[in-house]
């Protein structure tokens, strides 16, 4: 019979997860597998993800990929899986032990942070930034690494990689506020943030949806041409965004090429019986439209033609 | 002033064998009922016989299991109470369907709402609050009823005073017949007699009235005719000038049968 | 028997509108960047696409209804608008069109399910949300729609009186409010709506046809969340896959601290207008104090509390 | 005048009960590994601890009011007791007691704000959730509790009855569900619960003190809440701070698939165990089919309406 | 039996100067009231004259803006019908305080329930539902009312037996007093009639009742005394033995004033 693998991301709805399915359907289409897919009901549904998994064992699969909502907590129905002989690959995200999974296909979400930080800090140019930050949601890790790593990539006291709270106000943050990775609720922050504080001049988003909200209340009060907008991700329409300087440069990541990794080595699983294992880093790149001196960076034709992996 | 009604008056509402089952109730077990042209009908009967449940067959509210139901000899399928409304049919229920925080004024003309002139009432459908107000205080005064304000909600009146809403309502807009389930049961001795005054003041445009009441006074002070319903059928139709009011209630309790009757206290 | 509704006192604005002004002024002390005619006519914009999914909802709420598709409604109301003028390059106006018609109908099946199926909104509505949701991501590849004709964003553009921004938006939102007030209140129609909430079965005694007020509602509310998607591509400059999924919760919690009764049959809808405004007097003045996020969720949950505190006690002064 | 509700037929739970029969049969002709006992285990166990918030959801639902905040504090009540055992080395008794205890607070929070101040249950709940969320993300500092004793975890174990693994946290639910449903049909008390929900006034003037009944509801709410902690610890063997986010709406819709009236004082508890196990059904068996996720969704959607229609026509056949 | 309760039989309840406003509307406007021990006090009045508003006021449904209300003398201060009830007041309200969606078993043992014996009973409070069948089968018959079965919902009835179900339930319970507002409103001359002997055997136990009513042969055939309500206030109290119905009804309507009346004609 083929193969069957499944696939469980954090959600449906973000692009980011949706472009993984992609990459991991094609690659199953044409390895000859089957290919189950599930996601969490919000992000941070470790539950859903646990009932996702059982039910994927149950239809027959030996490989599940998965984007681990909660990293610790996922392990108990990891370890579950793994003693009835299914291989389980981290994707994206790290559990914590790391060693929990069999394999881990992903990026460093704080070290694409300190690049994005790093670049900043370049772009600003020795101006005396005034930081907004658009963050995910409270208590969430990814949200968590990509805003502390900024932190660090500038040069901010910052909480390390494995801390899920936000290094803010002490490190001298002029106003934070949650996006949920999104465009309405990102311009929502960010005009409050403005009202707060018309002197901001520097933006970290969590996500490109987001810095695009963010743009669009910059330009609302007519500062967009004197903020520079970072972000992390990389989708197509977010570099698009870099290209048409919305973004300054985003920190680029690639959900496609995790996805088709994972399957090609469930594929393999099932038929040789081997299991890959240890941390295979998929890559952070800078895309930014101007280089800055002594940050490495893509332009932005690079950074469309690999847009989350799409090569 | 009408005619009194007779044996020749043309049936204006006619029903054959009506059967209504809830569960394992039989509400109604094959009732008959006919309704002369301008004739006030009383319909008695214990509690429970099935008055309520005959009416509300008649009046479209509930669809009966088996039987017919003819107006002016047309047969008839009502479907909802709009269909009985349609054909001219207002009914005062007895749980008195009324809006309770909606006011009195509202209430009167729920489903009937006296619009603007002109592009105002016709299109957008606006209503004229102040003819409302006016016609409404007009109606209640008839009955005189003490409510202070027509903008009050129903659900501040007094039992009996919600009960006249009900009954002005009913007798403003028929148009052909007017059923009153229990109209006087919570009011006043004064309100009562009104309510009986307006019931012959209907009657006298020409409209027929059937008029359920526990009250035997009221029944015999102004009936032509008297139905009795027993366990969900008709017992009999009795004459209120030819038969005692003893001899009516003993049929409706069934202390009597209807042959122990002398023939002409018998309504044809 | 309905006696816990009859013991509600009549509703009025005036109790939602006090708790909004004893949040404004607490914030005022607060923060002195709070006190601006700007900084309101950024929460207008703020609320501008919730406000509007809130009068349908406050249209259903009235019916004894609840509607939980109305976020996801939107969403695919939006991207089925802006994709229409990006694959085909339809004008503005027919896109709009085809959009608050994709909604309108969403509102219908809602409406169908509800009177001729005789299911309960809830589920209805739950069902109806997956679905939109569903067709979202499919239509859109879970992909913003970036290319947005300038015709379908002029709403977000803005005129200024004096020193302030006024939203084109806005001002239709505020606009439909009025509407809507009025069309409830002065119509026979919006009075049936009250009606059907209050008893349906005294309404459908008096010969209305409840089935068609609830249906009329449902797929007005439908309209209504058209109206929203649009608002949203101008406020944001896109077709956006992804919004949508909290708007219910925000529509009902306005409707409801705008002193709309769940149960149907009482309130006004201009208490939701009050009620978005509390939500997004919240948000706007935590920020601005700079109130961090998690600390911001459990202070709003605190003064949501103590809103509606607020409305009772306002209530129960004026008795 | 409450007629609406008068022309609903006296609730049971055959109509939710064929619906999810007739779910079976369907996954059982798409799938050859959906009729096993075993994965009937495993959806039990999938629904668990949904299954048991969903029955203090029912009690609150049955006085005519709604819980919103019951995922939040079951979230809180599992990080109280695994930060309790991990932190202070409590033993798994003590630290259980005090999550339940806590979860049983809030409860009693959400009661006084009910009754005593009289403010409506949707709102007093969003204040909550929005509360319980924060202090969850504080006390947790948004961490994954992992250390957590096997005592705590005792639930999650398994027996077996021939090739099943039986979960005792399962039998647990079960047994809670017998109960409460013996509780509300067979003693004055859970009477008491109906008729408040029923007609809240006439209860009051019958001389039950309804606020008294309100409260204990609301208690007893908590207490389920805080069992269902422990049955979420015990599942995935953790403490988990982003737990209980969509739970509300899962276990209303549990609830309300189940056959009781949103508006109170009809319906049986046993029927939201039916209504939980559609619910995970579905999600089972579509998995097993190999639909893909966004599928998934927009399928659940149908299936969802389908139920509640199957469910109608049921009890339209049995009058 | 009891002997016939005169001017020297001890006050049981009595209420000086209720005033209860609603809005604009003055329900209750000084009224006084006074109930004597072993007596049937009938009490009368048009619609809106504030009758049901006194009555919840002594049965501690609403509390009076103004005035006191005494118990056997003592000051009483009923917060809630909880308080009247301990005090062993039963009520049976003119909106029927009933449950709709539960059975007329569990209505009317509502707050009541009998208990089964020993620890099942006492700790966890199971019912008894085989005992409060039997008993509620026992209770209805007294009334006469033909209801099949006591296990179904309340809201299935007929007006009639609706009503029978709260005089049942009072007439039941009752300890000290008993107060009906207008209990036979929707019952048939059958169901009425016992309703009224169902009056008289309670106050044959000793027990004071209250009974509004519209039907004016119903309370000059069972009042000891009638207390006339007019627009919020007590008009005047009258002994049924020595006025005539005419002029009861009369003073309630105001036709005539209390000082034109015969002095025997009223009551002490
Ligand atoms: N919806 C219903 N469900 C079940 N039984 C019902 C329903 N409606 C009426 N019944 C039963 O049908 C019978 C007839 O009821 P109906 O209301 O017609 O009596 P009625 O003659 O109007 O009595 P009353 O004088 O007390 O108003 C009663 O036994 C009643 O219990
Ligand atoms: N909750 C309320 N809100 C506003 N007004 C009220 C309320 N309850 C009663 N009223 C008003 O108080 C007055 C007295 O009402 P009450 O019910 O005591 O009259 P009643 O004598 O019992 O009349 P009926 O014989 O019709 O039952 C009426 O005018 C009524 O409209
Ligand atoms: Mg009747
Ligand atoms: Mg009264």
């Amino acid at each position: 019979a083929e193969p069957v693998i499944g696939l469980i991301t954090k959600t449906e709805s973000n692009p980011f997860f949706v472009k993984m399915k992609e990459g991991a359907t094609a690659e199953a289409t044409k390895l000859g597998a089957k290919l189950l897919s599930a996601a969490g009901k919000t992000d941070g549904d470790n539950a859903g993800q646990v009932t996702a998994m059982e039910n994927m064992i149950a239809a027959g699969a030996k490989t599940i990929l998965i984007t681990p909502s909660d990293a610790k907590a996922i392990i108990p129905a990891i370890k579950k899986a793994q003693k009835q002989g299914v291989m389980v690959i981290a994707l994206d995200s790290p559990t914590d032990p790391a060693t929990a999974v069999d394999a881990l296909f992903a990026t460093d979400n704080y070290k694409a942070g300190v690049l994005i930080g790093q670049y900043a800090k370049a772009a600003m140019g020795g101006k005396k930034a005034v930081i907004a930050t658009l963050d995910l949601f409270p208590g969430h890790p990814v949200g968590a690494q990509r805003h502390n790593g900024f932190l660090k990539g500038f040069g901010l006291t910052a909480p390390d990689a494995k801390s899920n709270n936000l290094g803010g106000a002490a490190a001298g943050v002029a106003c934070m506020a949650d996006s949920f990775g999104d465009a309405a609720k990102g311009q929502t922050g960010m005009e409050n943030c403005l009202q707060k504080n018309p002197g901001i001049n520097l933006v970290y988003t969590i996500n490109e949806p987001a810095a695009a909200g963010a743009y669009k209340a910059l330009k609302a009060a007519g500062k967009e041409k004197n903020v520079v907008i970072v972000s992390v991700d990389g989708g197509c329409a977010g570099v698009k965004d870099v290209g048409a300087g919305v973004i300054a440069a985003t920190s680029q990541q690639y959900p496609l090429k995790m996805a088709a990794m994972g399957v090609a080595a469930g594929v393999e699983y099932a038929k040789t019986g081997k299991k890959v294992s240890g941390y295979t880093d998929t890559g952070v790149t800078l895309i930014a439209d101007k280089a800055v001196a002594g940050v490495d960076s893509k332009d932005v034709k690079t950074g469309m033609d690999l847009c989350w992996g799409n090569k | 002033m009408s005619t009194a009604p007779n044996a020749q008056s043309p049936l204006v509402i006619q029903a054959k064998g009506l059967v209504k089952r809830y569960g394992q109730v039989t509400a109604l077990d094959g009732a008959d009922f006919e309704l002369r042209a301008g004739e006030i009908l009383a319909v008695i009967g214990d509690n429970g016989a099935g008055k309520s449940s005959l009416i509300k067959c008649l009046a479209g509210a509930t669809i009966p299991d088996e039987g017919e139901i003819y107006l002016d000899g047309q047969r008839a399928h009502f479907k909802s109470p709009i269909d009985a409304r349609r054909a001219g049919i207002e009914t005062v229920y007895q749980d008195l369907a009324v809006a309770p925080a909606m006011t009195i004024a509202e209430n009167l003309f729920l489903g009937r709402e006296i619009r603007r002139p002109g592009f105002l009432g016709s299109v957008l459908q606006v209503i004229d609050k102040k003819k409302m107000l006016a016609e409404s205080i007009a109606r209640m005064n008839d009955l005189k009823v003490g409510i202070r304000s027509m903008t009050q909600a129903v659900e501040t009146l007094s039992g009996g005073q919600r009960q006249c809403v009900a009954v002005a309502r009913a007798a403003a807009f028929a148009q052909h017949v007017v059923i009153m389930d229990e109209p006087t049961a919570a009011l006043g001795v004064k309100e009562g007699n009104m309510v009986l005054e307006l019931i012959r003041r209907v009657r006298d445009k020409g409209l027929p009235v059937i008029l359920i009441s526990h009250n035997m006074p009221h029944v015999f002070e102004i009936a032509d005719r008297i139905h009795i319903a027993r366990l969900g059928k008709r017992a009999a139709v009795v004459d209120p000038k030819h038969i005692s009011m003893s001899d009516t209630v003993a049929v409706m309790t069934g202390a009597k049968s209807v042959d122990e009757l002398p023939a002409q206290a018998l309504a044809h | 028997m309905n006696s816990l509704k009859a013991k509600l006192p009549p509703m009025g604005t005036l109790g939602p509108f006090i708790a909004l002004v004893v949040a404004c002024g607490f914030f005022a002390t607060q923060s002195d960047r709070f006190l601006s005619l700007q900084n309101f006519s950024l929460i207008l914009q703020q609320v501008m696409v919730v406000g509007t999914i809130a009068i349908g909802q406050t249209l259903i709420i009235l019916t004894a209804g609840i509607d939980l598709s109305c976020g996801m409604i939107m969403a695919l109301g939006s991207i089925v608008m802006t994709k229409m003028g990006a694959d085909f390059g339809l004008s503005a106006p027919v896109a709009i069109t085809l959009g608050i018609g994709a909604t309108a109908l969403f509102g219908l099946v809602n409406g169908l399910l509800v009177t001729k199926a005789k299911l309960p909104p809830f589920i209805v509505t739950l069902g109806t949300l997956n679905i939109a949701f569903a067709i979202t991501q499919l239509y859109s590849g879970s992909q913003t729609v970036t290319e947005v004709s300038d015709g379908m964003t002029w709403l977000g553009n803005s005129f200024r009186i004096g020193e302030t921004n006024i939203l084109y938006g806005v001002v239709l939102m505020l606009a439909l409010y009025l509407i809507t007030w009025l069309f409830l209140r002065e119509t026979a129609p919006g009075r049936h709506i009250y009606a059907v909430g209050n008893s349906p079965e005294a309404t459908r005694l008096t010969g209305i046809s409840t089935d068609k007020v609830l249906l009329g509602v449902y797929v007005l509310a439908g309209v209504f969340y058209g109206i929203a998607s649009l608002l949203s591509v101008a406020r944001i400059g896109a077709g956006d896959p992804n919004a949508g999924q909290t708007e219910n919760l925000d529509a009902i919690t306005a409707v409801v601290l705008g002193g709309t009764s769940l149960f149907g049959g009482r309130g006004i809808v201009l208490g939701t207008l009050v009620g978005a405004l509390i939500v997004g007097v919240f948000r706007n003045g935590l920020t601005l104090m700079g109130v961090s996020s998690v600390y911001q969720i459990l202070v709003t949950g605190v003064l949501v509390i103590l809103a509606v505190l607020t409305d009772q006690m306002s209530r129960k002064g004026a008795r």
